[in-house]
């Protein structure tokens, strides 16, 4: 049911070249606390203020006391957990630096598949009739838009 | 006891009671297997209006003809006018608000029109279950069943058939995954996908999952017309789906269904467009399918399903709306109700330019002007009045996409109009009242 | 560097560092204690050209009467047909796409319009920061200073007032919190409420914070008349915000504009009713306003603040609608061409009727048909009109109430026609071309 994306790879690979590349994340990774990306702590997240509306809208979420943010924006499994979350640590310490992205932000496909797997993952249950084996999956959030957070 | 129950449920949502094959046409037999999905098929009898949807059940005595002991309200008395439109038609006879999938079979059999005038086996398409005994007719090939059907007089077409639409005209019998069966459908998207550059496209192959759950509507929701030469039944997709597209596909062929019998123009019948207008609108160009909100999902148990008692959404705003919607109910149904007086407010004046300009040609034919000089009248009516009947036929009410459905009623009341013009430039004139 | 500054942005995001009070009208004072919202401001000079919006620059070589070096182009020359429309009226002679904010006052000083005829010193109000001159011609008495401005010339008026909306316009000066200024605007208001049965609306004490975000804008961005006898400046809306509200004012009291050259026709022009037309769309219907879209929240640093860059919101799309609409860019800019493009043809269908019914008009009076018979004809062309220039004068090519532009574009085309017929059914015949 819940198959890893091929897309993991790429990711797994994208973390050993920033591992090479980090002299020069360092910077945005320890004073930007790109390393929140790391904890599971959802105040962690809200470390960056452009994350502030999100956290502020999951604490009024219907999900505020069952899933925090990793539960949906990381994939589960430890290598693409980390993988993901040193590439997103990485990209939007970067973004957060510079001051370069999209306002309001706009998640980007890769992730929005991790978060896609995460409901199947929690909710395999009550899908099952509804998400067949061997049939396209049905995006949950077009639907379902807004139990993580309203607001952005 | 109960979370015990439920718990095997969600282990085992599908229960294989008793082995259903691709010839298995009752749905009874599919019921066994998915008992949940079937109750809520069987409640399509369920009669009840919404503002322009729904249906009222009229009480009525069964006769020899028509042994009906309920049938809609006739949309005919709620407006005389569509009898001006149609005259010397069928629909001008009997034309009812549409109601439940339950009833499709009894109303085609038992409508007036079928007094009026002898209706072609076609017409069983989509009003029946037709996928096994269209395989039957044809010895296994579907599309010579489908020919054969398209031959027979309605009343001989009937005896092939036993059940409206069943679980096998909209899915696959060991996946359940949706499909089409109707040929006419098939055939109608690979003219419509050939014009816009693809070749060769095979619904069934190609499309998503998602488009299917607006494709197995598709299949009976749509304009059709049955060609002059053969009776072979068209949906007139060619050219492509907009209303502009499908009126160009009728003025190349010289298409006409019958011969206006109060101005002798060439006239169209716009029939239930809710795959062409739907298509037009925000809701599909945002990915929405027609199951989302006619199927929404139920919570049954510890289990998500479709709701197969496909019906109104305004009977059930909570599920087919708010899911996407996050506003109350209330609100919901005083959008739609506004959209849907909006445009009934519009195709008011438009049917109202229709009427006088029937009585115009009429009364410009009777004083004496030849027909050369009247032409340009009649054609005008023709393409006005479809026009306005693509959005008359149309079973939202504009809903589906009023911005279309508006364009559509603006232009019909320029032709018509312009159409009155012409008798005046061939000098006819109004008699003093 | 970066991240360091903004940390202590977030902590204090208002510095005063002047003082500001009732009689400040230099923005650039106000800009001292708020330079984010002082730039944006300013770049109100940018010319950018979208589908329908925006606007663009055309260099001009200054002279003695007009002493502008860029203006937009001509929406006289974009489409001929206008200057039918408006024939004998000022606007026919100088028209053009409205720009940013910083240009407003120039813009009306040196329109060709002014050469054309005297303008009213009420003509000001919407095209300055008037709040200060009104209080001091008022001797403290707002509505006083009001009515006298509105008693002068324009080029009197003109030397009262130095700047282009101004911060005090819409601001409270000590709590930076919304507020209207404009007498016409608290008196419509107070009209309109009184017709929906609240009595003594005072908006600036009665209005929520987010219908603050677009009363401000509909201060100026709506349909206006000048009343014949007083030369008062009046939003007419005791009856309603709609067309059909507003044309019922206007039938009561008999305004018209100007006498229509071409026809003699007491006709309307219509004015940029974004506001009236706003309100009957599905965005304000769900609570979205005015400075949602074209004001939208940016973050410089850690703050969120408003950008005062007043301007088409299809020129910064991720901000304006991306908030709300998770779709991608180029979809979002697809939907409102879409509707943009569908109002056009429409427009374009309504603008062809309008030129016809005048042409005819002409043509039936120069045949000697007399006035009291062209008069139904002529009514007819003064409401079908005005419904058309609503559409066109307002400045989001229906993107605004999509629906409702449809429906005002219908019925007008419904009207002109029928003009068409009306002289007909006088004698009039067109003759062979
Ligand atoms: C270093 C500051 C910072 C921290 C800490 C942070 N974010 Fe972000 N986040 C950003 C920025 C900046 C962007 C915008 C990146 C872009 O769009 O290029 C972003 C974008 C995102 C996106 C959507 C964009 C995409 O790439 O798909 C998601 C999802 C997200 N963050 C989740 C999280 C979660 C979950 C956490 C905590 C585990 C977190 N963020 C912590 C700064 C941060
Ligand atoms: C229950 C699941 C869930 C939880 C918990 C959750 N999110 Fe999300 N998040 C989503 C979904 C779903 C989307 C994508 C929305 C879409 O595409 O419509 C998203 C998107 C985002 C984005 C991208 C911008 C956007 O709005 O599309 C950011 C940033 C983000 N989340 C941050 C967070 C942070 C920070 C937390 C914890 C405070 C969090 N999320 C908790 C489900 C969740
Ligand atoms: C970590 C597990 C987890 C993840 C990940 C998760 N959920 Fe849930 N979700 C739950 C639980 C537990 C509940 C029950 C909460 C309750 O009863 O209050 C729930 C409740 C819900 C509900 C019903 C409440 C409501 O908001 O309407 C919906 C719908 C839902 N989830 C959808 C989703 C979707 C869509 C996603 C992915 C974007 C998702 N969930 C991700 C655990 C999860
Ligand atoms: C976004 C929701 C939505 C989608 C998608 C949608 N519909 Fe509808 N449909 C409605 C609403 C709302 C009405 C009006 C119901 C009423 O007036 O009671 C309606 C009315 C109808 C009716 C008449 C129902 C009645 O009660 O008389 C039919 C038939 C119909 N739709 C078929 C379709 C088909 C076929 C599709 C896809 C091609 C489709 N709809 C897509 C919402 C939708
Ligand atoms: C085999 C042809 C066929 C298919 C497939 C089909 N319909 Fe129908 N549908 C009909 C007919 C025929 C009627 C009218 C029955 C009557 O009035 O007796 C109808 C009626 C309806 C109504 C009106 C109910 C009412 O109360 O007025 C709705 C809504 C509807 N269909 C939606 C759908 C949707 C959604 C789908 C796909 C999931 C679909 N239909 C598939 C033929 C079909
Ligand atoms: C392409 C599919 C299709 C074909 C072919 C078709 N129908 Fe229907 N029919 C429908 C649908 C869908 C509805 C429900 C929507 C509506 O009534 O507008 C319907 C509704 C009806 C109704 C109930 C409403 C009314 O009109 O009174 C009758 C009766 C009917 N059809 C008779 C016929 C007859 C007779 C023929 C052949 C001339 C025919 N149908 C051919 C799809 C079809
Ligand atoms: C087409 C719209 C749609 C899609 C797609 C969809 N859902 Fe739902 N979902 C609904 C509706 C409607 C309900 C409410 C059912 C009810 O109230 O009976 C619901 C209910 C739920 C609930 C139960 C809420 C409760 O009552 O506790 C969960 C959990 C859920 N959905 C998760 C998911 C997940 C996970 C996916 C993706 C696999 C998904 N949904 C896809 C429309 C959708
Ligand atoms: C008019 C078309 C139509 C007919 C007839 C129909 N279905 Fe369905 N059915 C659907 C659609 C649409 C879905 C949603 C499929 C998807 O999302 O992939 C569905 C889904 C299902 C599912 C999957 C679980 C769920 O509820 O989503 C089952 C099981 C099912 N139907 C059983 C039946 C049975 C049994 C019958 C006959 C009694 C039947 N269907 C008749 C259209 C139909
Ligand atoms: C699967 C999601 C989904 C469902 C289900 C759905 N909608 Fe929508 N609706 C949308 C989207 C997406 C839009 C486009 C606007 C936007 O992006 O928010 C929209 C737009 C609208 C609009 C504005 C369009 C206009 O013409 O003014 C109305 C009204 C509306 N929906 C009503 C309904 C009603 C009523 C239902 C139920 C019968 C419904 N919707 C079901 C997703 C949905
Ligand atoms: C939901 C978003 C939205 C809201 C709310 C909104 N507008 Fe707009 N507006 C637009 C769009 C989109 C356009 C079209 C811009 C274009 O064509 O470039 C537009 C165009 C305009 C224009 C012409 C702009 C140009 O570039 O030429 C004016 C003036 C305007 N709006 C004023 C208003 C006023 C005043 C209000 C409130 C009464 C308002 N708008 C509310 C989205 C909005
Ligand atoms: C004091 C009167 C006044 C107020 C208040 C006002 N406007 Fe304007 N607005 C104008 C005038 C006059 C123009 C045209 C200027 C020109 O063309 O020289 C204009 C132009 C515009 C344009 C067109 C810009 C372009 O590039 O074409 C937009 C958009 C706009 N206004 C939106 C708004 C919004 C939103 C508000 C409220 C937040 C607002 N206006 C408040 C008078 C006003
Ligand atoms: C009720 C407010 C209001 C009044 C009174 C007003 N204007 Fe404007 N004017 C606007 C707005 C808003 C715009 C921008 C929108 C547009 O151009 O449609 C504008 C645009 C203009 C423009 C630039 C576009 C064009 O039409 O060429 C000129 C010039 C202009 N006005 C002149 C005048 C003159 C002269 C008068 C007095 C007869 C006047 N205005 C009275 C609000 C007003
Ligand atoms: C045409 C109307 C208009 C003008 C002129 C205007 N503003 Fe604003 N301003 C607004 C609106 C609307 C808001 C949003 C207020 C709210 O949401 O309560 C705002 C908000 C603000 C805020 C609060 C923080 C923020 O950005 O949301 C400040 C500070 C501000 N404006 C300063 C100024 C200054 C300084 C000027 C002159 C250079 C000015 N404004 C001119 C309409 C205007
Ligand atoms: C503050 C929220 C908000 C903002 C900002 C916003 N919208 Fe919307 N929009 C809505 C809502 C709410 C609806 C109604 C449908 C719904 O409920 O999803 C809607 C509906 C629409 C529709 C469907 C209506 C129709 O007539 O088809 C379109 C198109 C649209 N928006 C485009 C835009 C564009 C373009 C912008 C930016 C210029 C924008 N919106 C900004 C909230 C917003
Ligand atoms: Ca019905
Ligand atoms: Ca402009």
């Amino acid at each position: 049911m819940r198959r890893i994306p091929s897309s993991f790879m790429a990711l797994v690979v994208f973390s050993v070249v920033v591992g090479v590349a980090i002299g020069l994340g360092a910077y945005t990774f320890i004073y930007a606390k790109g390393y929140s990306y790391l904890t599971n702590d959802p105040q962690a997240c809200a470390n960056c203020h452009v994350m502030e509306g999100h956290f502020t809208s999951w604490v009024k979420s219907s999900h505020r006391n069952v899933a925090s943010c990793n539960d949906c924006h990381t994939p589960h499994g430890l290598v693409p957990k980390y993988a993901s979350k040193a590439y997103n640590g990485f990209f939007h310490g970067l973004a957060f630096t510079t001051g370069n992205h999209p306002n309001p932000i706009r998640i980007k496909p890769i992730n929005h598949e991790i978060v896609e797997h995460s409901c199947v993952g929690c909710h395999q249950a009550i899908v099952a009739s509804i998400t067949p084996p061997h049939q396209d999956p049905l995006s949950c959030t077009r639907c379902h838009s807004d139990v993580g957070h309203a607001l952005r | 006891f109960n979370i015990f129950e439920r718990q095997q449920e969600a282990r085992e949502p599908v229960s294989q009671v008793v082995k259903v094959d691709d010839d298995t046409v009752d749905p009874a037999i599919w019921g066994k297997n998915f008992p949940l999905q079937y109750d809520d098929y069987l409640k399509t009898t369920d009669q009840q209006r919404t503002i322009y949807g729904g249906s009222e059940a009229i009480r009525r005595i069964p006769d020899a003809r028509d042994p009906r002991a309920t049938v809609s309200q006739s949309r005919l008395e709620e407006d005389a006018r569509l009898k001006t439109l149609w005259a010397g038609y069928a629909f001008s006879s009997d034309f009812r608000e549409e109601r439940g999938h339950a009833y499709m079979l009894e109303d085609q059999e038992f409508t007036g029109r079928q007094a009026f005038s002898k209706q072609p086996g076609a017409c069983i398409n989509c009003h029946a279950s037709v996928y096994v005994p269209f395989k039957q007719l044809g010895n296994g090939d579907l599309f010579a069943g489908f020919e054969k059907i398209n031959q027979m007089p309605y009343m001989e077409a009937r005896k092939h058939v036993q059940h409206p639409v069943s679980c096998i005209d909209c899915h696959d019998s060991q996946t359940m995954q949706l499909r089409v069966t109707r040929p006419a459908f098939m055939e109608a998207m690979k003219a419509l996908k050939a014009s816009e550059g693809v070749k060769d496209y095979d619904v069934n192959k190609l499309a998503s999952r998602q488009e299917m759950r607006s494709f197995v509507c598709g299949q009976c929701h749509v304009e059709y017309y049955f060609r002059k030469d053969d009776k072979r039944l068209i949906y007139p997709w060619g050219k492509g789906l907009k209303i502009e597209n499908i009126y160009a596909t009728y003025a190349e062929n010289g298409h006409y269904d019958w011969k206006h019998s109060l101005t002798g123009a060439k006239t169209l019948k716009a029939q239930h467009p809710e795959f062409e207008t739907f298509n037009q609108g925000i809701h599909a160009k945002s990915g929405v399918a027609c199951a989302d909100c006619h199927m929404p999902y139920k919570r049954v148990g510890a289990q998500k399903i479709s709701d197969h008692h496909v019906r109104s959404p305004m009977l059930n705003v909570n599920r087919s709306c708010q899911t996407c919607h996050n506003i109350p109910e209330e609100q919901l149904k005083n959008r739609v109700s506004e959209i849907q007086h909006r445009t009934y407010f519009m195709r008011d004046r438009a049917m109202e330019a229709a009427v006088e300009l029937i009585a115009d040609i009429q009364a410009a034919s009777a004083s004496g002007i030849p027909q050369a000089q009247l032409a340009p009248a009649q054609e005008l009516q023709r393409k006005g009045q479809f026009y306005v009947d693509f959005v008359e036929a149309e079973n939202s009410m504009g809903f589906h996409a009023p911005e279309e459905a508006l364009r559509i009623l603006g232009e019909s009341i320029d032709y018509l109009r312009q159409g009155q013009l012409k008798l005046r430039e061939a000098g006819y004139r109004k008699a003093e009242p």
